[in-house]
């Protein structure tokens, strides 16, 4: 190509770029509701399934004719950034957001993130649903910040609880890959450990995320013959090799995680031996989905060819971004006025059978109402799919 | 005439091989000294070991009375040996001038942060770096060329290139690495002219390396002939064109005969 | 300096300092200030590695560095009680000392071996700032204050950015200064004889050291200065997302310094600001895309090495000569 | 302990098998190809859909991401690397080019396959178990076997057949090997095809055992540049060196290290920065290459 050429394609394709926001509309008023994530590498499954799910939802509501909010009516739009799973990039995402006059945020997916983008948020007057756990993001001072899902630091001492209980568990053995959520996650999960007068036999074994062979280091964590091995913060594409790996190497105790996976995954990559994994989703068991729920997964899949059970803990956020909404719509652009419903707020949840509310909680872990209300949904891997393990509730 | 330059029992051995071993001889100030040697008799090495470029297993170089054999390259340099390298051997991205400009950092005064903040010092410097590398470059001939890019150059003008970058340095030991190597009869006849008029006009005593023995013969005031890294014989042409190992050595090997 | 280049230093004051103000004022566009502080940032950190590559060094662990910047501005102001304009020049000297240490070392090495152990050496940073107890491991460190009032005499030269009605200007001003000095910097070592030296080391290492340049203090020193760069850059990003984890400066971010170097053009003082901007920029403008934003922005810059393969500024060689 | 020293074979091959064709690439054109990770995730993927999706055998998969691998690696050096490393005036700009074919596989790979973790089921059931000592799955161990017999079979292409050698003859001197006839363009596309068919072979085989996601790309590259590394770069022996070494130090270091777990890899890493410190050129390295 001829530099000049070069240099007018350039430009053309800059101003291009430049004035495709400016095409958008719909006749509905927008509504305009944030994804600060990572969608592309390592880590891309967790924004993806986040975003998607957001959009699947998004279009359906606007299918139906929109979101009445007050006396009027919008269509939802949602405003994706990918961070990349950089806090730096968070942070651009954030101001984007701001710039857009964007006051809803879902995301983003990890802790360092999550911190950074918190000046940004309390500047601007956004309120952000990150799926990340430091107790700090959501505790006094800060306010901007509800937590999207259920922590591990409350699901783990209910699964502990349930399989002590039930099951006869005594020993408990830890491993993390050595990045800060799940080293975060494994330190509190030690915690509620101990806190049940479980023995932790094995609390400090960890793994780079690109190990393709588990089985150096699974074998001392075997070694010390644990009831219950969990795997802390373990991401989708980690969790059925290790499974495997276990099982392997002869393990046959229990395996647990506190975070969401994937049935297929755990299919594709462990088959059988991922029989009884433990692990907590939201409510697309057969026992607990309402047909809401049913038609989403339908939806999702037709939209984007495949469903992701991660989806499942994650269709949750902007549902209560938009009720919160309907229940007071002088929020739209005011998160003041939001927070201050959230302490009251309550409403059906529509994803689950039965008389399930939306609310805020959080008052336990933070001292203030700064977490969504989702069903603690333990499910087991039987099959080729989840089953209800048992259902819990946080506060 | 006083040894400038005492090389003595030096050795180098790597692992198992001994690539030099146990030599020792005299350079004199002011004299054209040529090593010579079969492919492979550690000529190379020598050089190496004489601007220190390799530690010596043992033995030693002597420079105007000092031990140079364990400083630091650019120590040496420093002190006035310096060692010049096979044309290939250039700043390849650097005009001719800068090439030699930049070769003048041995005679530089100021600090490097006085290069940095500009000192006056470092003017100086500079302006006299730049006079000093246009008189290099008449010297040698190079008015034509000397704002070519070093890697554009043919290989005649590069050996003239890397002998400029040698002078720049204002050296009184001068080490040539195969001045001669690759150049047809003509180019050899103004080489040697040219590395007489350095000593003769700079003063600088000269100490090379070369295959081309009409050449040395030629240029030669005295010749040490190594030999699997030991000094086989040591003496003015005449004697070393007599000497049977010599001779034994060249003929044992299938490299180029000794010409005469 | 003479007139032209006076001039256009003039002209770049006066569009970061006034220009760029004025215009995002008039489009509104005020998300451009944190995009345009990172550029500035990061192009502080890029300078170093282009410093590197100067000296005929392929560095891949400039992010190693950038995360030591921040831990140790955070930890002197959270747990010293520090200034944090004080920690600024901290960080980079700290930074600047352990190069030189582990620099020692692994200047040795050339080519692709540099390159790798440095690209180690970040993830060596990272997996130390997760087992260090000062560091806080895993959890890094939050709620890290903004910083406060610089005066000296008594007069008040920074105001506290906890006080400014937009810190993110305040920030971008403060970016934008690092930024110019960097550069300034650079520009007077390239175009001294220092620069020349690190050319001839580049060019031929071991003709280097014959013409008398000790080769080994002038790696360790270019090493140490880019060092610097990269610490004061992490510590002002720490102090922005007023948060640090030991993820916040991983291999990714090693491999984008060395890649804005490479784009803007490794031959030219101002290549990794440019460099810099056009990529960090490009990310944020693309992510219009959507999920083709990656598919687009990799495959322009693959184009743009097939144009340019000596970078974007390669652009300006007919017309100037080579800069 | 024998299981300790099983695991580091296994690891070994097949980190063997990724080095061979990133350090045969590096030692023909100099270029350290950052997409080999990608390269390897994407045969992964190419194995997973033909063997899942459609249906077929793993025999026709893993031939599969051979050859669209193999296409993939000419068409890379012939239309990108080839004319860059031409025009350009520093041989490192070129890692600029192979960064963004990573990045540009990495979308590729998300839009064509998605964002989730792919494994196709195991090909051999059961477990070889001796006495409690070693503990191996028997596919991995037909994968230990398979990428052994690959790698044996590699050397010997490169040994005994005219290509092998043309291209050992263009990696010790290129403009030796130019004299004597041997056409450098052809034999430079006919070398990274190959290194990237290695890539894509390994994938089509761990896809089995590990699956595969498009997150182990990058991570998976910088492994590779560590075992050609530790072996020297660009030296056929080095790299199958390297790539076994590094699987023992992963399996003894997590065993041994294991009572300090968050430091097993400080340590392995810092091992290996010092190593290289000491011995710049790896263990069998031209130095500087």
């Amino acid at each position: 190509m001829h530099k000049r050429t070069f240099l007018k394609f350039s430009a053309l394709a800059a101003a291009t770029v430049l004035s495709m926001p400016l095409m958008a509309h719909a006749e509905n008023a927008t509504l305009k509701i944030g994804f600060v994530g990572v969608t592309s590498g390592p880590a891309a499954a967790w924004g993806i399934s986040n975003q998607r799910s957001m959009e699947t939802r998004a279009a359906w509501l606007n299918e139906l004719g929109g979101v009445k909010i007050g006396d009027k009516t919008y269509n939802i739009q949602i405003v994706p950034f990918d961070d990349q799973k950089d806090p730096k990039r968070a942070i651009a995402g954030m101001e984007k957001m701001a710039q857009d006059g964007v006051h809803y945020v879902v995301g983003p997916n990890v802790d360092d993130g999550a911190a950074a983008v918190r000046p940004v948020a309390e500047q601007n007057g956004i309120m952000y649903f990150p799926y990340a756990f430091p107790k700090e993001l959501f505790t006094a001072p800060a306010s901007n910040a509800i937590l999207g899902m259920v922590a591990n630091y409350q699901s783990g001492p209910a699964i502990y609880k349930y399989l002590k209980e039930n099951k006869g568990v005594k020993k408990v053995a830890f491993v993390a890959a050595n990045e800060s959520d799940p080293l975060s996650q494994r330190e509190s999960g030690i915690a509620a450990a101990q806190a049940l007068d479980l023995e932790v036999v094995s609390g400090n074994v960890t793994y780079q995320v690109d190990t393709t062979d588990f089985t150096p280091v699974l074998l001392p964590v075997i070694q010390a013959s644990p009831d219950l091995l969990v795997l802390s913060g373990v991401s989708p594409a980690n969790a059925p090799q290790l499974i495997r790996s276990a099982r392997e190497l002869g393990y046959t105790g229990f395996i647990s995680t506190e975070t969401g996976q994937d049935a297929t995954v755990l299919q594709e990559g462990a088959g059988e031996l991922a029989e009884g994994f433990i692990s907590v989703g939201g409510a697309s068991t057969p026992e607990l989905a309402s047909d809401t729920m049913k038609e989403f997964v339908d939806r999702y899949t037709k939209m984007f060819g495949e469903y992701n059970d991660e989806s499942n803990t994650k269709v949750y956020a902007l549902e209560y971004i938009i009720e919160t909404l309907k229940a007071n719509p002088a929020a739209i652009d005011n998160v003041e006025e939001y927070k201050k419903t959230m302490d009251t707020f309550e409403a059906a949840n529509p994803f689950m059978k039965g008389d399930a509310k939306l609310k805020y909680v959080g008052m336990t872990s933070f001292g203030q109402k700064r977490q969504v209300s989702v069903p603690l949904v333990v499910n087991e891997f039987k099959g080729g799919k989840f089953e209800t393990l048992f259902v819990g509730q946080v506060d | 005439m006083s040894p400038i330059l005492q090389i003595k029992n030096i050795t180098k051995r790597y692992g198992g091989l001994t690539a030099v071993n146990d030599v020792s001889f005299d350079v004199n100030k002011g004299e054209i000294l040529s090593v010579i040697g079969p492919n492979g008799a550690g000529k190379s090495t020598l050089f190496k070991l004489i601007s220190s470029f390799v530690p010596a297993t043992s033995g030693e170089v002597i420079f105007n009375g000092e031990r140079i054999s364990s400083l630091a390259p650019h120590k040496v340099a420093r002190m006035g040996v310096v060692r010049t390298f096979q044309e290939t051997t250039i700043f390849r991205s650097m005009t001719v001038r800068e090439n030699i400009i930049v070769s003048h950092h041995l005679r530089s005064k100021a600090s490097l942060l006085g290069f940095f903040l500009g000192t006056k010092q470092a003017k100086e410097d500079e302006d006299a770096f730049a006079a000093s590398a246009d008189d290099i470059v008449d010297f040698l001939g190079l008015q034509a060329i000397r704002n070519e890019l070093a890697s554009n150059l043919p290989q005649g003008h590069l050996r003239a290139l890397g002998m400029a970058i040698g002078l720049a340095t204002d050296p009184k030991v001068i080490l040539l690495d195969e001045p001669f190597a690759g150049m047809n009869h003509d180019e050899t006849m103004k080489m040697v002219a040219l590395v007489r008029r350095l000593r003769d006009e700079r003063g600088v005593t000269v100490l090379l390396v070369e295959h081309d023995m009409p050449a040395v013969m030629k240029i030669s005031d005295r010749i040490v002939c190594i030999n699997f890294g030991q000094k086989i014989a040591e003496g003015t042409p005449q004697e070393i064109r007599e000497n049977e190992q010599v001779i034994e050595a060249y003929l044992g090997s299938e490299d180029a005969a000794i010409g005469m | 300096m003479n007139a032209k280049k006076l001039l256009g230093f003039a002209a770049f004051l006066l569009a970061v300092f006034v220009l760029v103000p004025l215009i995002i004022k008039a489009t509104g566009r005020s998300d451009f200030y944190y995009t345009l502080t990172s550029v500035a940032l990061l192009s502080v950190g890029a300078a170093g590695v282009w410093l590197t590559f100067y000296i005929g060094r392929i560095n891949i662990g400039q992010g190693a560095y950038a995360l030591v910047g921040g831990y140790v501005s955070t930890i002197l102001v959270t747990q010293a009680g520090v200034s944090f304009w004080l920690t600024l020049p901290l960080a980079g000297l700290f930074c600047a000392l352990i190069s030189v240490l582990i620099g020692l070392p692994i200047l040795r090495l050339r080519g692709v071996y540099f390159a790798m152990v440095t690209l180690v050496l970040t993830e060596v940073a990272r997996l130390t700032a997760l087992a260090l107890p000062i560091t806080n491991g895993a959890k890094g460190i939050t709620s890290i204050p903004l910083p406060g009032e610089f005066s000296l005499f008594g007069i008040t030269i920074i105001p506290a950015f906890g006080s400014l009605a937009n810190p993110r200007f305040g920030f971008y001003i403060m970016a934008v200064v690092l930024m110019i000095i960097t550069y300034l910097v650079l520009w007077r070592i390239v175009n001294s004889r220092l620069g020349h030296l690190c050319r001839s080391l580049q060019q031929n290492e071991e003709l280097s050291a014959s013409i008398g340049v000790n080769t080994a203090y002038l790696r360790v020193l270019a090493y140490a200065i880019s060092s610097f760069f990269g610490g004061i850059a992490g510590a002002m990003f720490a102090s922005i997302a007023q948060s640090i984890y030991p993820s916040s400066f991983v291999v990714a971010d090693s491999v984008n310094f060395m890649l804005y170097c490479f784009l803007g053009g490794l031959g030219y003082v101002f290549g990794p600001m440019l460099g810099t901007l056009l990529l960090y920029f490009g990310w944020d403008l693309l992510s219009i895309a959507r999920e083709y934003q990656l598919l687009i922005y990799s495959g322009i810059m693959i184009l743009l090495m097939l144009v340019l393969p000596n970078g974007v500024l390669s652009l300006l060689d007919k017309k100037e000569g080579r800069a | 302990m024998e299981q300790i020293i099983a695991n580091g074979l296994y690891l070994g091959a097949q980190y063997a098998l990724i080095a061979l064709g990133l350090t045969l690439i590096f030692s023909l054109m100099n270029v350290l190809n950052f997409a080999h990770g990608q390269m390897y995730v994407f045969g992964g993927f190419v194995t997973y859909t033909v063997v899942v999706q459609l249906g077929l055998p793993f025999i026709v998969g893993l031939f599969a991401s051979a050859i669209v691998l193999a296409i993939m690696g000419a068409a890379i050096e012939k239309f990108l690397f080839a004319p860059v490393i031409r025009r350009s005036k520093r041989d490192e700009s070129t890692m600029l080019l192979a960064a963004g074919i990573a990045f540009f596989l990495d979308a590729v790979i998300l839009l064509a396959f998605g964002e989730k973790q792919r494994g196709v089921p195991k090909i051999v059931n059961g477990v070889f178990n001796w006495d409690m000592r070693i503990i191996m799955p028997y596919d991995r161990i037909l994968i230990g076997v398979l990428a052994i017999l690959l790698i044996v079979v590699f050397i010997g292409f490169m040994n005994y057949s005219r290509t092998g050698r043309a291209m050992r003859a263009l990696a010790q001197d290129k403009m030796a090997a130019q004299l004597m006839g041997v056409n450098v363009a052809r034999y430079s596309m006919i070398g990274f095809a190959l290194g990237a068919m290695l890539a894509g072979l390994v994938g089509g085989l761990l896809v089995t055992i590990t699956g595969v996601n498009l997150g182990m790309g990058g991570p998976t590259s910088v492994k590779a540049f560590l075992m050609i590394m530790i072996g020297g770069a660009g030296v056929i022996s080095g790299a199958i060196a390297g790539g076994f070494i590094l699987g023992m130090m992963e399996s003894v270091g997590l065993t041994v290290l294991s009572a300090y777990g968050d430091i097993t890899y400080l340590v392995i890493f810092a091992t290996l920065m010092v190593f290289l410190a000491v011995r710049p050129q790896g263990l069998m390295g031209k130095p500087w290459g």
